[in-house]
């Protein structure tokens, strides 16, 4: 690996004027189970490396039914898992942060980390988009909040500036009768890559048995995750049946835009985002009926 | 479970006595390759071509040697040209001239990943930046990536120097063509009223060892030189890395250390002799440690293979006729195992009208290297995916249909040779009674499938010493490398002819200058042939005793007998002396005693297995789950059970990788796109059901124990009998490996269209 | 090239000081600077767990982990995991069960295995198989370490009871 | 005299023949005995004084061990077959 500068700050304000200084040169770490492959590999070759894992706020997760859930961005993926808050009202989000490689990887990788890498086939960015979640970016000149499905704009790259943090993601609370869930399709049962990921959460008007709130996301079906608006739109006002669902499915497969590669071909893809979304739309439906009204 | 037919009684040789090595093992202590260090070493790494098939124009080395902390570089101008001829070496017959160029590419680089120049460094990250300083320049050739692409006329050629002498002399990447026959094959065609052909192709696969190839070397200013590695053959490193170096083999001491996994991939050199000529060129040691993307692009995988087979059978499932075409990628340089493909394809039958042609093809992938019954496991996906579709058009039970076809004592093999005693029926047989094979499978999208499988083993060269300690223990030492057992196998041969406990035996892996000549740990041959040795050398220091007992006691040798580490003399109840009370006697009666054994083992016995495997396919996805798998084997006579079935367990998890997801996936520039663990998928422990074994023991003839080989056999049969189960379940014949989501998804997509499966299932 | 950084951080029970350059992974350091060896490289990509150690209480992969990022961690390595009192109950069921065979894979096992045992003393099949998904064994096929592991529960558990 | 099997491709050598009649009490001298019957053979077997690397012989079900210098009994059974290495 080439030689780095490793920098530990303690405050988001010091994070920030070390990434300001760095720009260019310098790369956030906050799990490091991409960051240093990279480095290893060649592919960055940051000059400064600023550890963002020793920064309080970034390591957070605080929860309450009315402001809902603000979870620092370096928060480590187990730590999901670990809390009971977390598994309860946000399980797809926790199923998808619990996908991600080994329990060696999960007591490192990051959420924040897994968004900010910018993989289109990120665990965590379908279940993220599916239940709302919002990015608060500090930088230089201030803050800005930016949604999920917006923050990646290429695989690899995302609307963070050199010098701007990610610094916790705001998550509504949980709409009564609502919840989520994530699916992937990989070959083996752990250790992959996503094939295909389907996050979706649901909401449900138990009196007449409709949805009235729907988001579905994908990963690895596109160059970017993908927010897919038209198949969410099908599920709204309507009665989740297998016809209902089948259209969601379908408009989903609509919205992916999948290759062939290695890990899977575009027409196996586009057959599996349905499979998938059918899979997922039926699962956060059930868990949503079953959730407490409060 | 053991079905021993053995008439041998033993007291040691079949029990479970805890692994001599083992304690060092579990606490981290035993030293690998890799944690060798020695003082002032400086540490090498390689420059890889990233092109598939390019010349090399120029080298320009002076950027990267101004870096501080570098201290020398080579390329291959550095190397001595080597006669380009076949030598034996490690895995069998080796090209000096292919080797040497496989190490450090002249004047062509011929795979994505072939080694360029070599870098040392005071340390590995200095040494990897430097790599990143040096400036090749390249004329990019067309890469040939198919067997069948190779053999299209007017293919790109790889080696100029390769001509097909059956077609006029001309340029080819064609590097050899064996063929068998026997009877008339069309004339047995006639008499068949089923017949089935298929072509399969089937992928490049990765030992995939966990530990990556090492070694650290330091060259000595008079001339001898050592090197510490991790290696299935320490006497073929010596070998290879002299014969690169043009230096005597006795100027080369080789320690092999504990090696962490090989399955045939380290009988090989790839990066010993290079850290030599950088120890020499630097006066320092060097120590050098692939990078896993180095060791899945540029050391050796086996071939993959395009295979056609064509088989018939009467009504009443008698095989007549096969007819069988299989070309196997050698890789850079000649040398794929269709040789073994060949003769393995059909061995487990008798089948009396055959021909088999087979080609050995040169492309623009990594020269292949032994795995695992080389050559074998390709093969059987073919011919017994086959069989079972015979025994189904037939309507026969696939255990009972190839037992009415079982190949036995005097049955002619492929080359020709009759079979001497061999364990085929008796495998069956015990697959047949086993608990997975008489349980009933239900459930929908559920299937089970057997297939079965053949293995030579090879017996060749061991040595052997046994020293007797002063009480009455001993200490038996060897030169073939522990990759999984053999140590404890070692010391309980020893503890079994000496009549003493297996813990009272210390087990020692020696260095080259330590123990006389002995062939690699590799083809089996290290229970078998390695223990004949130590039978021998054992059976010597018996001898010996025997002796010093006459001795004493004033008889003939002959007079003396020795059981159970007791030596007593017939007719005189008095005169009774243990092991113990003997040793203390050694210096009065001669001084210590040390036996020797050594063997060139002729012929060994041959091993067959079974797999059974159920699964259950998700109709949505494709995938593939493995609900319950059983091997069955014959070994002989298992040395120590528990590692017998490790060894059967092992080789079935990785036949069901090569099933369902182990594959080389290269991108049309030739480029190797899956170079890591993440993306070269073989199977974690979520993927694997408890594995069952059935060990058979059908003695091997001319063995003084009865052992056969144990460690190749059961890795043949698990793809056909994955695929038997997924055709069970699905209807679907599926005649490519691996058996992954999207191809069995687009068989099954085709089959409810009605559109033909084969054309589906065989496109890669 | 960066100066070097003085990392302090417990190892083993034993608070322990070393020098490292920022680029060098902990898994550099535990080999090379520490001759920790028993910790292996197999792929130094996170994907077969050869390096897997223990950071406060949770199993990690060492080579994914930055050296300097150790300071004030309480770090568990293979060679910590025998005591005084002779061997700790997984090492002594890897033996019995013959749950290994070339024993590269072995310490990471153990290591992944005792973060489990450490947190869920009796833990179902498919838990221990999910627990040790993260490392690559290919001798084995895993059968007779899954079987080790459960026994040492088991006999971890009954041990707990008499006591 | 001894029986040599001829391989399937050297059969061009032998008119077709599969098995034939060799004299020769080892295998050096059953090969010179082939070579004096159908000129070509020793190209096929020999590298300068010794077998081929890649060439196993099989004598009476026995793989040889000894080269050209495995003994060849006259009721012997000689089989020229491709040499196996191995891996595990």
């Amino acid at each position: 690996m080439h030689a780095i500068n490793y920098e530990n700050p303690t405050t988001v304000d010091h994070a920030v004027k070390l990434m300001a200084a760095h720009g260019e040169k310098a790369r956030a770490l906050s799990g490091g189970s991409d960051l240093i492959i990279q480095m290893r590999a060649g592919v960055r070759r940051p000059a400064y490396v600023v550890d963002l894992k020793n920064i309080p706020e970034l390591r957070k997760i605080s929860f309450s039914l009315q402001h809902g859930l603000r979870l620092g961005a370096a928060v480590p993926a187990i730590e999901l898992h670990e809390n009971a808050d977390m598994r309860r009202y946000y399980p797809g989000l926790t199923e998808a942060a619990h996908l991600i490689g080994s329990l060696q990887i999960q007591s490192r990788a990051s959420v924040g980390g897994n968004l900010c890498n910018g993989s289109p086939a990120a665990d965590t960015i379908p279940a993220l988009i599916a239940v709302g979640a919002k990015c608060r970016v500090v930088g230089p000149k201030g803050e800005r909040i930016v949604a999920v499905e917006d923050f990646c704009t290429a695989p690899g790259r995302t609307v963070l500036q050199p010098d701007e943090l990610l610094v916790e993601f705001q998550i509504p609370g949980p709409a009564p009768h609502s919840s989520d869930a994530y699916q992937r399709f990989i070959p083996r049962n752990e250790m992959d890559i996503a094939v295909v990921g389907v996050g979706a959460a649901i909401t449900l008007d138990l009196a007449d048995d409709r949805c009235t709130a729907a988001r579905i996301a994908l990963a690895a079906v596109g160059p970017t995750p993908i927010f897919a608006k038209e198949a969410s739109a099908t599920l709204i006002g309507k009665k989740l049946d297998a016809a209902t669902i089948e259209k969601a499915a379908q408009a989903a497969i609509a919205a992916s835009s999948p290759i062939d590669d290695m890990r899977g071909t575009a027409e196996f893809r586009r057959h599996i985002v349905g499979v998938l979304t059918k899979r997922v739309v039926t699962v956060a439906a059930e868990r949503a009926r079953v959730s407490s009204s409060r | 479970m053991a079905a021993s037919t053995n008439g041998k009684t033993f007291k040691v040789i079949g029990t479970r006595p805890i692994r001599h090595d083992g304690l060092e093992k579990v606490t981290g202590r035993a030293k690998y390759g890799a944690d060798y260090s020695l003082p002032d070493m400086l540490h090498g790494k390689m420059l890889r071509s990233p092109y598939a098939h390019a010349r090399i124009k120029s080298i320009k080395i002076d950027k990267a040697l101004a870096l501080p902390g570098v201290k020398a570089i080579i390329t291959g101008a550095d190397l001595p040209t080597l006669p380009d001829e076949m030598a034996t070496g490690g895995e069998g017959p080796v090209n000096l001239a292919h080797l040497s160029e496989n190490l450090l590419a002249r004047d062509k680089v011929l795979y994505d990943g072939h080694a360029v120049a070599a870098v040392a460094a005071t340390n590995a990250h200095i040494a990897e930046e430097a790599v990143r300083l040096i400036e090749v320049d390249y004329e990019v050739l067309p890469p040939v990536m198919t067997v069948e692409d190779a053999m299209k006329p007017g293919a790109a050629i790889l080696n100029p120097k390769l001509r097909n002498k059956e077609e006029g002399d001309k340029e080819t990447n064609i590097a050899s063509h064996l063929q068998f026959k026997r009877g008339e094959v069309d004339e047995g065609f006639k008499s068949a009223d089923y017949v089935i052909e298929r072509e399969f192709k089937t992928a490049m696969v990765h030992q995939g060892y966990i530990e990556p190839h090492n070694g650290v070397a330091i060259f000595g200013s008079d001339g001898h030189s050592t090197i510490w590695c991790s290696t299935q053959g320490s006497f073929a490193v010596r070998a290879l890395s002299a014969a690169v170096a043009g230096v005597p083999e006795s100027n080369i001491k080789v320690v092999p250390a504990e090696i962490g996994g090989g399955f045939g991939g380290k009988l090989t050199v790839y990066l010993e002799p290079i850290a030599l000529f950088l120890s020499k060129k630097t006066g320092k040691p060097v120590k050098m440690i692939m990078s896993r993307g180095d060791v899945l692009k540029a050391t050796g995988p086996t071939s993959g293979s395009t295979i056609r087979c064509k088989i018939g059978c009467t009504k009443d499932g008698k095989l007549v006729a096969a007819k069988i075409w299989m070309a196997y990628e050698a890789g850079a340089y000649p040398g794929s195992p269709v040789g073994a493909g060949a003769m393995t394809i059909i061995a487990p039958y008798n089948i009396p009208h055959m021909i088999i042609d087979a080609y050995d093809v040169l492309v623009n992938r990594p020269k292949t290297a032994a795995y695992r019954a080389p050559g074998a496991t390709n093969a059987a996906m073919a011919s017994e995916t086959i069989i079972d579709e015979l025994a189904d058009k037939c309507g026969i039970d696939p255990i009972q249909f190839r037992l009415l076809n079982a190949a036995q004592e005097g049955t002619a093999q492929t080359a020709g040779p009759p079979y001497k005693k061999i364990g085929y029926v008796e495998t069956l047989e015990a697959l047949k009674n086993s608990p997975h094979y008489k349980s009933k499978l239900e459930g929908p999208n559920r299937g089970r499938g057997i297939a079965t499988g053949f293995w030579f083993n090879i017996g060749m060269n061991s040595s052997a010493i046994v020293h007797l300690n002063g009480d009455g223990t001993a200490s038996v030492v060897i030169g073939s490398v522990d990759v999984g057992g053999t140590r404890a196998a070692q010391a309980m041969v020893t503890a079994e002819v000496l009549g003493i406990r297996a813990e009272d035996v210390r087990p020692l892996v020696a260095d080259t200058d330590s123990i006389g000549y002995n062939d690699v740990t590799g083809g089996s041959r290290t229970a078998v042939t390695t223990g004949a040795a130590v039978f021998a050398a054992a059976e010597d220091a018996v001898r010996q005793l025997k002796e010093r007992a006459a001795k004493l006691w004033e008889k003939k040798p002959e007079e003396i007998a020795y059981a159970d580490g007791v030596l007593t003399t017939a007719g005189d109840p008095s005169k009774k002396l243990t092991i113990k009370e003997m040793a203390k006697q050694f210096a009065r009666t001669g001084g210590p005693i040390t036996g020797r054994g050594s063997v060139n083992l002729r012929t060994v016995g041959p091993s067959f297995a079974a797999t059974c495997v159920d699964v259950e396919v998700d109709p949505d996805t494709a995938k593939v789950k493995i609900l319950r798998a059983t091997c069955v084997q014959d070994v002989g006579k298992a040395l120590h059970p528990s590692y017998v079935e490790g060894q059967m367990q092992g080789g079935t998890a990785q036949g069901i990788g090569w099933a369902l997801n182990e594959e080389y996936v290269y991108d049309d520039r030739g480029n190797l796109r899956n170079f890591g663990l993440l993306d070269y998928r073989m199977p974690t422990c979520l993927d694997l059901p408890e594995l069952e074994t059935v060990i058979v023991e059908v003695p091997a003839p001319g063995h003084p124990i009865g052992s056969r080989g144990v460690g190749e056999v059961s890795i043949v049969s698990p793809p056909a009998a994955v695929a038997n189960a997924i055709a069970h379940a699905t209807g679907i014949r599926m005649v490519v490996l691996p058996m992954s989501p999207p191809r069995l998804m687009k068989a099954m997509h085709n089959k409810r269209n009605g559109t033909e499966t084969q054309a589906a299932a065989a496109g890669r | 090239m960066a100066k070097k950084t003085v990392v302090e951080t417990t190892l083993n029970g034993e608070t322990v000081e070393f020098l490292c350059e920022p680029r060098e992974c902990l898994l550099e350091v535990l080999r090379d600077e520490l001759e920790l060896t028993g910790s292996k490289e197999g792929c130094l990509t996170g994907d077969c767990g050869a390096c897997t150690v223990i950071v406060d209480g949770r199993s990690a992969c060492s080579c994914l982990m930055l050296a300097v990022e150790a300071q004030g961690k309480k770090i568990e390595t293979i060679e910590g995991l025998a005591g005084p009192n002779g061997l700790h109950v997984l090492q002594q069921k890897f033996l019995e069960h013959a749950a290994l065979q070339c024993g590269i894979c072995t310490p990471g096992f153990l290591m992944s295995a005792k973060a489990l045992l450490d947190r869920n003393p009796s833990p179902t099949e498919p838990e221990i198989r999910y627990a040790l998904a993260g490392n690559l064994c290919r001798c084995t096929g895993y059968d007779k370490i899954v079987r080790a592991v459960t026994d040492a529960a088991k006999t971890l558990a009954s041990g707990a009871r008499a006591a | 005299m001894a029986i040599v099997v001829v391989p399937a491709l050297l059969r061009k050598l032998t008119n077709g023949a599969e098995r034939v009649t060799v004299a020769g009490r080892n295998v050096g001298q059953v090969i010179d005995d082939l070579e004096r019957q159908f000129p070509g053979f020793r190209d096929q077997l020999l590298q300068g004084v010794e077998l081929k690397p890649s060439i196993a012989v099989s004598i009476d079900g026995e793989m040889g061990t000894g080269g050209l210098l495995d003994r060849v009994k006259e009721t012997s059974e000689v089989f020229f077959i491709p040499a196996i290495g191995g891996g595990r």
